[in-house]
């Protein structure tokens, strides 16, 4: 079984040392990207110092190397993720956002047409929802919201009514604002019976708890490897192999070609398809170190570990600050994950976080890129507090502090 | 090391909890929407001009202590100000806003503009700079869109 | 005045202590990727060891530092292209090949329209190609092509006629190929007196001598970090300014958009308009390092640098090879940087770097993307040796000696 | 470190210099195209087949040594041969190309491939195993569109 201890995942991040305004960092902002180990930044630094050479068509060794840890992460992730079809699954994007982007605009493109439904939820991240109004756009198909309701939970009474005419499914494990943990499971089986797929936005699930394409049962999975451990500027999109063979290329150039003359071209089989230009090759070099590090830990470890913090975290809140602090997402850690969201009575959360940041506790207010979320629930912004594996009860106690001194200084 | 008194002054927090001139204006009065997308601060202001003189001011909107503070400072600050005298406002708040080390801080000036002085210490927190300079733009804007 | 010596920064690589099949490293593949400077990751480092926090809509220190490195770089890399409207008209990509996605499938879909014609060359990368091809099939616009002659140099007899109802040139500055420079700022000249714009890739010509955007009149920029000595994962479109503006978004998400509602989005200016989700910003810290390490090379120096190890070359290559060794480019140093593709009689390309690489010498065998190019020339594949600021006459020596034995070995 | 000669063995450098088997044949022969767009290596297989035996093989196309020797010595090695006999050939030709320790490389088995097993050395260089692979995959591919 795999060992977790908290305290040696701290230990194992050099921005733990830092010293803000006088007190240790406590930085509670994970689910806005999460802290590298060192593992990671070693894995990037000796792919530069000992490997670094541009990926593919390359003979000599240095190009092999890069090659194969390029080709190396792929396969951590298809392992990662128990990807059905291994590695050629795996396609590499620049985040997250690029992934939905490159579903949208390859897959909605091609296998949409006018009147077709897109199905979301109203608790999704932007990422999940501007790409869908886009083709809304271009290709007049219609776009579809689950509601959440006044549990912070996705209000599943009209399911059957909402999946009439839908051809995509495409929902966040985990909300990044509430921390609600969605059904994916069931979900899946339900977007299947009516003849949908369904995509997962794993960007906030898949560091912090396991995520099993097959056992989920979906056909699509994308995420950032920034907010799991790994470096920025690379993402994943996750497909069905037959789903990707029958995708059009999105991005053109180099690397995604059969052949090119002055008059066409013809493409590449996937992944290569969707992966134009020169690939983020030192950050695959850090998310394969990312993997394997999170892997070591136990996702299970994680999961627990996280669930532990965040009822620590909820019932402590409760019990100092009463009705001054609401929380915005569900109150026990039933289904819900180590992201708390937090509307402090008189203080707007920018100034929550100001006053915070004078502690050194690093927390994020603003509309977390899901603007329809807000809407929904009549705020502008929440202060949001979210939780790592490096995370531990000492940073809460942090926070109950500097809340105090924000909650006082406000009056 | 940025002491928070220096943002949150007595007279911001004050501002901040009783706004001035809270509230709309009818037609003719002028209304402009100021937005600032990356933190979701929201002002409307109202304006009504007589005589080349801010007969009246109202403003609405949502935000942090420091947005609903600066506008608010504002309102008080330019009403019943000629035009003329509105724009010497605004510019010596832009300048005060600015982080060049050119600017005069000295005492002198900062008491030539009254309670808005009190914003001088969100220069030393830049992402706040923004915060404080909504109204300010929102209102430049709504003398662009004056009828003349 | 900047100091210059190919030693120094030779030193401040890393990958140059490898012992490659028991020889030195001789790394003569810069046309594909640069190796950077401890400087460029140490400031990664840096950057995810204090720094790393999610950009833009934080309050707390290190996530305003992360903001404010993310926002140097733009700066920096404004001021190294002399951008007349700064850091507002550089925009954040993956590489060279997205920020040609990004021109043609927004300003080319939003301004282009059926019958217009997009001028590009015959030796163009496919990353300037390719994206033209999927806007011709998508918006019907037409796409043509200037020759390239026998004197390896843009055929530039009848430009007149091939301007003719041309909105848009798009041309390399430096051919990654046949190493010849385009004459840009006359073209720049000609394409605006027939009231089109111009596009100048400069993923191969931003690394090697100093790009004024001002100066060339160009209109759109495009290049790659890791061809400049910077990491993967990050590179950029620079536009003026009023083009931006008038420019639809590309990718949607978080950080583009204005408002979102369940009925729509609208959305931001740029450069913001253009960069959804989380950007490459440990990238950018290495482009910013990058940037100054360059600058402080001097550009003029670093030209001259490579100009005289391509001189040194050529004439080598000729005096040992003879009629053997065929030079696919200009074979002197005007008007040609220190890209040189070989043509070896009798021996595959692919079975050169074979036999250098046992040499320790890394060059690169193929289509270099560009087929058009290749076809052009009657060849599937050249050799290509490329020179970076960190060459040395030495590298010369490998790659002669090396070659000399793959000369012997197929007889 | 891994010598180049156990790449480049003469048996190679012969059939890339003179290579077997090269032309075209007229229909009714199949003719399937292989292409490996990595390195732009390419093949025709031109292959007539009568009575469940390869009658005739021709080959075009250009590329690396590897490439071009390894299509000249699987034509040697089918040419005349049962399509029984031909799948049991690409087959064996597989195995050897493949990295996994399990593969039985003794000097018996090897002898029974005959010349073809002179590409055995590919295998240490990974990167050049899909030039020696593109003429088995095109063979195999023609096999599949044989009219039956
Ligand atoms: C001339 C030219 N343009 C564009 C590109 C594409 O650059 P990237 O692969 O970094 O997107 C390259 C690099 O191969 C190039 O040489
Ligand atoms: C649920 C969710 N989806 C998508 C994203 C987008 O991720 P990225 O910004 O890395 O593209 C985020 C991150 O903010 C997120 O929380």
């Amino acid at each position: 079984m795999a060992t977790f201890d908290a305290r040696m995942v701290r230990g194992d991040i050099a921005q733990f040392n830092r010293v803000i305004n006088n007190h240790p960092l406590t930085y509670l902002d994970s689910g806005a990207t999460t802290l590298p180990p060192r593992t990671v930044l070693e894995a990037m630094n000796r792919y530069y110092e000992l490997h670094h050479a541009n990926v593919h068509r390359g003979v000599y060794q240095t190009a092999a190397e890069a090659t194969a840890i390029y080709e190396g992460a792929r396969e951590a992730v298809a392992t990662f993720i128990n990807a059905p079809g291994g590695a050629e699954e795996v396609v590499f994007t620049k985040n997250a956002t690029e992934a939905f982007n490159l579903l949208a605009k390859s897959w909605g493109a091609s296998q949409l047409k006018s009147g077709d439904v897109v199905l979301l939820s109203e608790m999704e991240h932007h990422a999940n929802i501007v790409p869908w109004f886009q083709l809304r756009e271009s290709h007049g198909i219609e776009v579809r919201f689950i509601g959440v309701g006044d549990d912070f939970r996705l209000d599943l009474s009209n399911l059957d009514e909402l999946l009439r005419g839908v051809k995509l499914v495409s929902l966040t494990g985990m909300s990044n604002v509430l921390g609600t943990i969605n059904p994916i499971k069931d979900l899946a089986r339900a977007a299947h019976a009516a003849g949908a797929l369904i995509a997962l936005d794993g960007a906030q699930s898949v560091a912090h708890s396991a995520t099993d394409v097959q056992d989920l049962d979906v056909d699509f999975l994308a995420f950032s490897a920034h907010k799991m451990l790994g470096p920025t500027g690379i993402g994943v999109l996750w497909a069905r192999r037959e789903l990707l063979e029958a995708m059009p290329p999105f991005l053109g150039g180099g690397g995604m070609i059969a052949d090119v003359s002055v008059n066409g071209f013809t493409f590449a089989p996937p992944p290569a398809r969707f992966e134009a230009g020169t690939p983020p090759i030192a950050e695959a070099a850090g998310l394969l170190a990312a993997v394997r590090y999170m892997s070591s830990l136990g996702m299970a470890n994680v999961a627990a570990h996280e669930a532990d913090l965040t009822a620590d975290a909820l019932t402590r809140l409760a019990g100092t600050f009463g009705e001054r602090v609401r929380i915005i997402g569900p109150s026990n850690v039933v289904d819900r994950g180590g992201v708390i969201s937090l509307d402090v009575q008189g203080v707007h959360p920018h100034d929550v976080s100001q006053v915070l940041d004078q502690h050194g506790v690093c927390i994020r207010p603003g509309h977390h890129c899901a603007k329809p979320l807000m809407k929904r629930f009549g705020l502008s912004a929440t202060a949001r507090v979210s939780f790592g594996p490096y995370s531990l009860v000492q940073d809460t106690d942090a926070l109950l502090e500097a809340l105090a001194d924000a909650v006082s200084m406000f009056g | 090391m940025n002491s928070l008194d220096d943002l949150y002054r007595e007279i911001i927090l004050d501002h901040y909890r009783t706004p001035r001139n809270r509230g709309e204006l009818p037609p003719p009065a002028v209304r402009v929407e100021g937005f600032n997308p990356l933190c979701g601060d929201e002002i409307v202001v109202h304006l009504a001009v007589t005589d080349g003189v801010i007969a009246d001011i109202k403003l609405t909107g949502q935000g942090c202590s420091i947005s609903q503070a600066s506008s608010s400072l504002m309102s008080a600050a330019v009403k019943g100000k000629s035009l003329e005298q509105v724009r010497a406002v605004i510019s010596s708040f832009k300048q005060l806003m600015t982080l060049e080390e050119s600017v005069d801080q000295s005492p002198a000036n900062l008491r030539s503009l009254g309670e808005i002085a009190a914003l001088q210490g969100v220069v030393k927190f830049p992402v706040r700079i923004k915060c404080a300079t909504l109204a300010w733009n929102t209102l430049a804007q709504a003398l662009d869109e004056l009828p003349s």
